[in-house]
């Protein structure tokens, strides 16, 4: 982990209220593994307080990648930046997702909403790993969708504007009706409840799942015990996102 | 320990007891883990010491979540003390805490006072431990869950039971949720407290208007963060005019100024507590800034800052109409 | 009251007794003047009500400057009661206030019981006063300067002696300053007061470190703003749950929101106090988003959000573990 | 009084760490009388809270223009805006200087650092007046010095820099000790220290003189009582700063 303070090289709005900021970051870039995320400290003035936690979305070189959604009072400031100005990140953290596991030859990527940061990172690790890559995307509509970088992509909107009307767990479960990828493993990233119903897909079909799991955090780095995620282990009730997670095998998480 | 600083000497050292502590600025229980965990980033060594999560007998879970929620200029929390319990500590992190050049303070919690005892000593029986700070915020079980620390007889009781037990320097950390914080300090001074520390967290609430659920599993938490620093150094001032013992300031510190303002109100030392969310580093960095300012004022002895409030009008705390 | 928003009625208002409020925000005292300073720009008829600076029997020259200082996400304040005192209020205030369609809330501040007293006679002659708020955050000079409203016999007593004086409307202002809020509310409930405001400013403090100086006159002084928001929103919480009187929520309410989570924890009404020195149309648009959050909501009775707090997990206040 | 949200029509740097601001504010800038004053939301968050108090340094048909030192978070963040961003607005505000006075026939406008900030508007309404004007700024250095928009302006610095090496006081007494200028009224803004100085040289001179100070406020509008300016009168001890001045007869202040 490293806390460095980086220039903004660029931000774009890429979808409805989505945002790409590019950030130069010559010693954390070349560090990032797939699903691990960052800890970005908004501005210098105490509103608001705390860092606010970004997956990386890519890197390349010394670049550094986010994606994010305007939510509120903090990804609304950070929607304000400038080309020059610079940010206080600490980086990488959390755990990475499980790409090395010999058991898979296909990944499936599950993504809902802004769930999309972590794929494109996840993506080409994969690739470069010879697996076969499978995305998923749910989204509000058409105008909120993210797709690059991505491959295989298949797609699920609420209002049907495109793709599939429905939710992405829809989705899945049309593509796997009409057959099951071979070896698969699942990477989801998501709201809540959405990770939930893929779990559940997941155990329904038997196939190993990785979720990235969202959720408060106060420091980002295991310090404050703000960010519990619960367990079923019996020995161990909650592992903490940020240094525990955020990935985890979904089979560990109560629901 | 002296700092050059500005190309001034600049002494920043300070003694409790029989420890020396390079400078003043501790990172605060339950905001810094166990010392281990921050180890890449920041170089604890810099500190003057480090308090340990409170530890307590057995591990405990800690609460459901969400336990964290922003404040405006702070946050709650309902960890629910959270800790792997005092047994672990010693097995697998002491080891590490020993090799640290910092000084290292356990901080302790409990649910009764003979488990206080416990846990204090089992930890008697180990090196590498220079204080006890004891988390008095904790629910009494036997009370029915009445805070011990806005008890004034337990706060004592509790103070005079681990007395008894420790030659080592006992520290006693107040709670901000009382109507006068000065009255538990002579308490716990009288019961034989090394020193005092001020404050831990204010109670405090926060609701989502759109599930209408309180927004910590607990319905209330602890407060802490800048928006907190008037109300500490108001306790740390009421405190440090009605007890001989030290003081160590606590709540909202998150710069070299912050510090400052502390000893002047008469904090011997002090500790950093969430500011270690916003910035691992703020711990050392507050203590470069406390040197800073030292060498600009051409300050010898960070000491002399101790309680050098010039409250030029004679007006005290309470005949003031707010 | 009812009024349109987003094509729902959504009715606003709230009765005290006698009195009606057109709605639930009221401006708090000493944020607002008498009424008519900010007649210009505010639209004071669009207000539930306002709550006067309090008055003293004779005029008060406040204290020595400075009297406020800015803190992380709030402000400290010694303004000294700086008032008019009761004889002007009612030749030069009063009659403006009579005239503007509101309610009027008369704010009260002594410093001995008899002087509580008279101040409340004089105003029981007078027409167009609706309801007594006792701000009981005052120095009793017969008891060496100590704080009123930090004894709860005194502030028992206070109140006894008002309830026997008017059939208005008697609020009791708690401040939080002590450790549990909900004896002093119990007790004032008994004492017969109609509601409870909670809460008056937390003691806090601010040093200039260049200066080594209180940066307030009085050394200490009252923090409000957003920063004390979680402490207001867990004393209203506690109030709300010991007493059947009406709780008015009060503290660092700035926004709609803010004022949904104090109906929720229990309080019938709110005022906004430190806001209006940021937005003098403050109130006016908390009034606004309240509405605008039940329509959204589908509520018809703002009422109804009154206590609506879905406290799912049975942690009260005192077990959690902070 | 009104508020309003005003664009930024231009934020340039005029001198070191002086900022000039020029807003949009078609209600605001015809009402304001010299002397004035403006409270400014610097932005939406809570840090810092309150409004910051600036004095009109000239309005120009709809535009409304401020002079202002970056002295600490308020006005960092104010140097930060850009053209387009708005501000929230409250003014004009305050007492205004008095200028109709018929007993003067010379206007002598005294001003240390930001004091400056005022005397433009002032200097345009005397002129138009008919009145007679003589300037005297101090200034720490001849890079912080403002003197556009003035007249006949004599200068001290504490450096030497540029003019007199001293106070504004001591050039004031060096000039008139050459001369005091025909029915003189002192008009004076500045720190605390240097106002008590120009208020002693103004009893000791017998001229009449009116200064504008400046102190903490909380609110600009005289509801919060929280800036109080000691009166040397029995009967009323404090007036507020920011109600019954910020312009006040300097002889009715207690030095
Ligand atoms: C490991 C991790 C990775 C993340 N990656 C991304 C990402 O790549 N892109 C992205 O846009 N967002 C991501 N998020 C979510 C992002 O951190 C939040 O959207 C952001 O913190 C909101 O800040 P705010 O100040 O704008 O909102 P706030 O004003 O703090 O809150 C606005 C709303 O968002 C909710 N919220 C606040 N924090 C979070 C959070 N951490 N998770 C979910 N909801 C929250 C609040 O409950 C509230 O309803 C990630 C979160 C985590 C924990
Ligand atoms: C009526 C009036 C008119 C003013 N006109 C101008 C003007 O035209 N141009 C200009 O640059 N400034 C002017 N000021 C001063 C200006 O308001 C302050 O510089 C500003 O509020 C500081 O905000 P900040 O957040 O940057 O500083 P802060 O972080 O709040 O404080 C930084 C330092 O400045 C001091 N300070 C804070 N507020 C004031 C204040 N109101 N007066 C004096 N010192 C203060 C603090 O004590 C501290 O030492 C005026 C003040 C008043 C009352
Ligand atoms: C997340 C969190 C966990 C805490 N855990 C403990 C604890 O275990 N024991 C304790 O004595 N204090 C605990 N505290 C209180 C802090 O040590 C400190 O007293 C308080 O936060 C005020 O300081 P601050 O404003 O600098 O954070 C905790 C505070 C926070 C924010
Ligand atoms: C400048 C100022 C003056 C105040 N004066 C009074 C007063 O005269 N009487 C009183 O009962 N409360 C007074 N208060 C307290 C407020 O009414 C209110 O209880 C408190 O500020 C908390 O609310 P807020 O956070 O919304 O400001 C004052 C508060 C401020 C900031
Ligand atoms: S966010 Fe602090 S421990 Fe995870
Ligand atoms: S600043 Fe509020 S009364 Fe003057």
């Amino acid at each position: 982990m490293l806390q460095t303070s980086c220039p903004v090289l660029s931000l774009t709005a890429v979808a409805e209220n989505v945002f790409l900021l590019v950030l130069d970051a010559p010693e954390i870039a070349p560090l990032v593994r797939p699903g691990q995320f960052l800890n970005v400290r908004i501005d210098e003035t105490s509103d608001p307080l705390l860092r606010r936690p970004f997956s990386v979305y890519r890197t390349e070189g010394n670049r550094l990648e986010l994606l994010f959604n305007v939510v509120g009072r903090g990804t609304h400031a950070l929607a304000e930046k400038r080309k020059g100005d610079r940010l206080d990140v600490l980086g990488p953290l959390g755990v990475p997702f499980t790409l090395d596991d010999p058991g898979f030859t296909t990944a499936v990527l599950v993504a809902g909403g802004l769930g999309v940061a972590p794929m494109p990172i996840t993506t080409r690790e994969l690739l470069l790993k010879g697996k076969a890559v499978r995305t998923f995307l749910g989204a509000r509509n058409k105008g909120s969708l993210v797709t690059t970088h991505l491959v295989q992509v298949e797609i699920a909107t609420d209002d049907g504007s495109e793709g599939l009307r429905g939710t992405v767990v829809d989705l899945l479960e049309r593509a796997f009706a009409s057959g099951v990828p071979a070896r698969p493993k699942i990477f989801a990233c998501g709201p809540h409840p959405m990770l939930k119903a893929v779990a559940a897909f997941a155990v329904r079909f038997d196939i190993p799942c990785e979720v990235s799991m969202e959720g408060p955090m106060g420091c980002g780095i295991g310090i404050c015990q703000g960010c519990p995620v619960e367990l079923t282990n019996p020995a161990k009730k909650y592992a903490l996102m940020c240094k525990d997670g955020p990935t985890f095998d979904a089979r560990t998480i109560r629901w | 320990m002296h700092a050059q600083s500005g190309g001034n000497l600049i002494r920043t050292s300070f003694r409790l007891g029989p420890v020396e502590f390079k400078n003043r600025v501790l990172v605060a229980s339950g905001t810094f883990g166990y010392g281990d965990e921050c180890v890449s980033a920041v170089d604890v060594n810099r500190l003057g010491g480090i308090v340990t999560k409170s530890l307590s007998l057995k591990p405990r879970e800690g609460n459901p979540p969400p336990r964290i929620v922003e404040t405006t200029g702070g946050m709650l929390n309902s960890i629910g003390l959270a800790n792997i319990g005092v047994h672990r500590f010693v097995s697998e992190k002491l080891p590490f805490l020993r090799t640290v050049d910092t000084a290292v303070i356990a901080n302790i919690a409990a649910s009764t006072i003979e488990e206080y005892c416990a846990v204090l000593e089992i930890l008697e029986g180990e090196e590498g431990i220079d204080a006890y700070e004891i988390n008095v915020s904790c629910p009494n079980v036997r009370e029915g869950g009445l805070n011990f620390g806005t008890s004034c007889p337990m706060t004592a009781e509790i103070t005079k039971q681990l007395r008894g037990r420790t030659r080592r320097p006992l520290i006693i950390k107040l709670t901000p949720n009382v109507t006068h914080i000065s009255e538990f300090a002579r308490a716990v001074e009288d019961a034989g407290a090394d020193a005092v520390s001020v404050m831990n967290t204010l109670i405090g609430m926060a609701l989502d208007v759109r599930t209408r659920k309180p927004v910590l599993s607990t319905v209330t938490g602890g407060l802490s963060g800048p928006a907190v620093k008037p109300v500490a150094l108001a306790k740390v001032y009421e405190t440090a005019r009605a007890v001989k013992i030290p003081v160590i300031g606590i709540g909202g510190i998150t710069n070299g100024r912050d510090a400052i303002e502390f000893l002047l109100a008469g904090a011997l030392a002090i500790q950093v507590g969430t500011a270690n969310f916003v910035d691992p580093a703020a711990g050392i960095k507050v203590a470069d800034e406390m040197k800073a300012y030292c060498a600009e004022q051409g300050i010898a002895d960070m000491g002399s800052l101790v309680g050098a409030l010039d409250a030029r009008t004679g007006v005290s705390v309470l005949d003031s109409w707010l």
